[in-house]
């Protein structure tokens, strides 16, 4: 078997690969020089590229976004850590307003190869301010591409592409599966965006998944066989290129859908993956299209409140049993 | 420009030794937190307060108990200055049904509104701008109250300081703006990514506003700066920027041990504990040292039976997570 | 018949009756005191209440936003405008992490009762940055209270039950409406949050319509006359409260659904509503669920493109067409 | 400290002649573009910088080709100074396929990439963090580029302005910021919503810069000042905040009446029209008459071939709503 490496480890191991690689990668943000990043997810990158390659900001999350948009149309390749995704609510102007309509409204004469790097999600009792699932927020506006790694190789891949692309990405780390392992990513481990990956086959149900949520996804479909339920898993890996082809073709064969989401369900992707299969794939179905999301309040910080708000093995059992059974 | 405050008042012998044990409180609960984390019982983040303890009581000391403090995820000591009891704030971070926000908030987000607290915030910067409305409501409704809102170093290089400061001045608002330096953000030295020396007293004047810098471990300089801007505020004269210099014995969070920082450094900084600079004037103004360890032992009692208390208090409802969204209690969105 | 008013008259007709009722209902923003705001919609509102009513800000979306929340903590009721609500991004920290969740994460301590009040929605030719509809942004964030009106009457009997709510409320005006007419509303007009509005009865599809969709929708239902088919339009009004009652009650005799929405289709809010129509609602549908939505790209400033990426009447006409006759 | 810059310099004559030039066609294509409004072929909102001229062709006068420059929706002028066409920008407002942005942008979004002229944006102070992305990334790739963030009065008190300064300071980079103070906001005067008399220049010590005052209606003076401060970026000095007094002609956007500005002051303003300025110059240097009347005849002639090119050109294509959301030109977001 191959070797098992973290969440965490991969997303450095990803970023140096990409630094080796191409000297217009350069990475900014705050405390991920010598500090190393507060996840430590950019652990000996400032030793290994230097102060030249890997920059400490302030605390002024629209002077890095600004930067790195800047830096990106004039020819660099800027990977920007933004902490915590909660913050990105801090420059939103850029991600919703100035990176995705650049190439669009100067008629393609700019472009912003950038990617914004942030953890994400709760589990973590971090309370209502540090633990969001917003990969939602990104996804209402047109013009970014949205990455959300369930894997440690997925991460490095995923990377790779999404530093490559000369589109602007936001990339979602999930801070609950930083300390989780899987196989390393082999050398020049490239993964495109836009391809789910059926992260467990089955036949009678179909759950959709992404980030934290695949996993959580793959422990229910190994309790259910108890209920000799056989479900499919799907690893979205990306929001943004969608892959419904993937998710319309497991229906095809399952004809029952369950989407997993961390993001609370009121404007969750979720919504759009249903709302596109109840159009497209009406004929498909069997039963309704059921949505396990997180609850729609504020994230408690008590573990055994945020337990209740966000989606769960058990909650997720409980919702396939009962689609199962329709 | 940037002016330096001293500590010329000579405060009552009694109101001394009251601060001192509020800071010994502020302390003993600090230490508290740590060792219950150290057993697991308390969960999440935190960001302890330890070594600014003289900003908390010296800065709410000047205040009446109807004006309005905002801090940050770093607020134990705010929350305890503003009268939140130790139990309070143990047991919300050790998830308790007790505590002060019902263990909803956390380590990061304390708040006794009825004492005025409104609350700590946890993104930063995002509280300055609040504390003008506070203020500003203070006016529209006729009343004399002043906003204060407390934040770090690595406030003062985000929007909302700016903003924050234009508007304060502008609207002539009642705010005292107390930035607690410690010379760090997370891990990185403020002054590596600053451009000017002082990172909020520097600022002040270019929104037309005085900016003062004082000894943030002297809980008299402390007192005397934050009266006289609270003067000014209340008087109607406007906001002030307060820069306060003081140093925090343990890492950012409760997962780094700090070993950013040079030996010497935080050597010096720990002579110059807050605690001991309050104990060394007592002595000096004579006051004996019985009445010194008279108050330290209640401020220690006091931590002990918080803890106790908190560690027995029921673990928090998660029915809780269902309340609270809107004013009506409940959390219906649809029909 | 009743007196006519326009949309945006009724805004500040809305405002000023508030103004009198309640002394703590005060209002900031910028250009809306002497100047009577940028769209007009507070207009006499300075020479009636004066300076210490009615605050002209600088351009600090931020503080603007953080004056109004720590003011409704303290005893106000400020409603503050936010000139085009794209520039919801340069103070969406306000709105995604402070508001919402102050009530919730200090355990019902403080409370937020304000309104932000601003002009959303494309049609005129503004361009990428001063078009967009981003009421789906708000509706990713529980704990916000989400009012978008399609009528004068509504505007100003939406804007008391905003006002007077003890919850924070974003109230999205639409400037593709402001010159629209319609009846003014009686004295002391109240409408409640979340109570949706049949705009027109009818038995064969299903319209679900939000603000400047509402007449769009009226126009098409109109025009499908012609072709026998009978539409049903409903007003949401509210996107929270949902009243996916009114909704789900109407499936039961159409059993046929297109939601029309300006947002973008990715993200947007109308997936909610068809995902809980394709779970609750399956077993009423007779045919899938239909979105017509914004394009998923940024919005063109020539109107000939601008036309192309928004919502028509024609689009819907053809969208409803198609699906009577599935 | 906030400095004056005067106007000490001589320029050569055939400068200030073409700067002359520069600033007439500017001025024509922006009274066409008001003509072309009335007469319905402009739709859309327009900010039309009439009475700005001598900033964007003295500033950009100090720059290089390869220089960046980032403007606002109020950018008719930098676009023009930078070398984008009359007739694209024209073409752009009047939705033809001709527009230098294909008529997907509009007014409000200007661009020429290929002369550095990196785009206008419409969100008041977005674009100065992007100005010091370019001033960084030259850094990086070695070059030495400088960037210049053109903005208004009301922007400096926005949070972008401030981080933008800073950061800007502290990694010591290539960067002009050049406020177009012209009094207003949209409606609202500057100086009733902001805490200090020059909105940008007496911020720029509050971030360790040198702040200048210009008088941006005197070309030679606004050209001498932004090469001082170009040669202090270029030479690796790091960056200044050039605040340039001036007045706009028209109302804030077509909607606009501008009845909120008092006539003594238009006149005042109108008196020093920057054109009138260059001409009154021109003369005292004994420059002919019919030398600035034949440099002005050509502007006029450039402008109305422009207009009616523009004019002439096709209508935008509707399909090309479709293009241009990826790199690799189409719009496609699911499979
Ligand atoms: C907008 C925002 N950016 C980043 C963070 C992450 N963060 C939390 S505390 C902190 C350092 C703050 O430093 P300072 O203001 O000096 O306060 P201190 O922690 O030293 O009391 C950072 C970067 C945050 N909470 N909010
Ligand atoms: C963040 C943001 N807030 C508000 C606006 C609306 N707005 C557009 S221009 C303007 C006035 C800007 O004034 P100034 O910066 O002085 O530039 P000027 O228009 O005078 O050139 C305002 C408020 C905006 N575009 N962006
Ligand atoms: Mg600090
Ligand atoms: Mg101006």
């Amino acid at each position: 078997m191959a070797d098992l490496t973290t969440y965490r480890d991969a997303v450095s191991d990803g970023l140096a690969r990409e630094l080796r690689r191409d000297p217009s990668v350069v990475l900014l943000g705050e405390d991920i020089g010598a500090a190393g990043g507060v996840f430590k997810t950019t652990v000996g990158l400032f030793e290994e590229f230097g102060a030249d390659r890997v920059w400490d900001t302030p605390i002024s999350e629209q002077a890095i976004m600004g930067a790195a948009m800047g830096a990106a149309m004039t020819g660099m390749r800027p990977v920007a850590e933004i902490m915590f995704s909660d913050f990105l609510a801090c420059c939103w102007d850029y991600l919703a307003n100035e990176i995705p309509k650049a190439r669009y409204m100067t008629g393609g004469q700019v472009s912003v190869p950038m990617v914004v790097r942030t953890a994400n999600g709760g589990g973590l009792g971090f309370g209502a301010q540090h633990s969001q699932s917003v990969e939602n927020w990104a996804f209402t506006v047109p013009g970014l591409k949205i990455v959300a790694p369930s894997t440690p190789a997925d991460v490095v891949g995923l990377m790779a592409s999404a530093i490559r692309s000369d589109d602007p990405v936001v990339f979602f780390e999930h801070k609950g599966l930083f300390a989780s392992k899987g196989e390393a990513a082999p050398p020049e481990h490239v993964v495109p965006l836009g391809e789910a990956r059926v992260a467990r086959p089955g036949d009678d149900v179909t759950v959709v998944a992404l980030a934290a949520t695949v996993p959580l996804a793959l422990a229910a479909a190994e309790q259910l066989v108890e209920d000799g339920i056989s479900v499919e898993v799907i690893d979205l890996r990306c929001l943004v290129p969608l892959d419904m082809a993937t998710v319309l073709g497991s229906l095809e064969r399952t004809s029952r859908l369950v989407v997993v989401e961390e993001n609370p369900y009121q404007g969750g992707w979720g919504a759009t993956v249903a709302s596109i299969v109840a159009d497209e794939g009406f004929e498909l179905l069997d039963a309704p299209v059921r949505r396990v999301a997180g609850e729609n309040v504020p994230l408690p910080f008590a573990d055994a409140l945020e337990e209740r708000v966000i989606p769960t093995t058990g909650k997720l059992v409980e919702a396939v049993r009962r689609l199962a059974s329709y | 420009m940037t002016q330096e405050a001293g500590s010329a008042t000579r405060v009552a012998t009694a109101t001394l030794l009251d601060w001192l044990e509020q800071m010994a409180v502020i302390r003993g609960t600090e230490k508290a937190a740590h060792d219950l984390f150290m057993r697991g019982l308390v969960k999440g983040t935190t960001h302890l307060a330890a070594g600014h303890e003289a900003i908390a009581v010296g800065a709410s000391a000047a205040l009446r108990p109807d004006d309005y403090v905002f801090a940050t995820y770093r607020g134990h000591h705010h929350a305890i200055a503003r009268g939140a009891s130790p139990e309070g704030c143990l047991a919300e971070l050790m998830q308790r049904s007790t505590g002060v926000c019902r263990a909803k908030g956390g380590s990061m987000h304390l708040t006794r509104a009825d004492h005025g607290m409104l609350g700590s915030y946890a993104i930063v910067g995002a509280h300055l701008p609040m504390a003008n409305g506070a203020a500003w409501s203070a006016r529209l409704r006729g009343t004399s109250q002043v906003a204060v809102a407390f934040f770090g170093d690595g406030a003062t290089n985000i929007g909302a300081f700016h903003e924050a400061l234009n508007l304060a001045a502008v609207w002539k608002l009642a705010v005292v703006f107390v930035c607690e330096n410690n010379r760090y953000m997370e891990y990185t030295p403020i002054a590596s990514v600053t451009s000017v020396p002082n990172p909020a007293a520097d600022r002040a004047a270019a929104n037309g506003m005085p900016g003062v810098l004082v000894d943030g471990n002297d809980v008299v300089a402390v007192h005397e700066a934050m009266a006289t801007a609270v003067d000014r505020a209340r008087a109607g004269d406007g906001p002030t920027v307060l820069e306060a210099l003081t140093y925090r014995h343990f890492g950012h969070s409760r997962t780094d041990p700090a070993t950013y920082r040079p030996a010497a450094e935080v050597e010096e900084w720990l002579a110059r504990d807050p605690l001991i600079l309050a104990r060394r004037r007592l002595a000096e103004w004579g006051v004996p040292q019985a009445d010194v360890d008279a108050v330290e032992a209640r401020a220690a009692d006091t931590v002990a039976a918080a803890s106790r208390a908190a560690q027995d208090a029921p673990p928090a409802d998660p029915e809780d997570a269902f309340t609270d969204v809107w004013a009506d209690g409940g959390w219906a969105w649809r029909t």
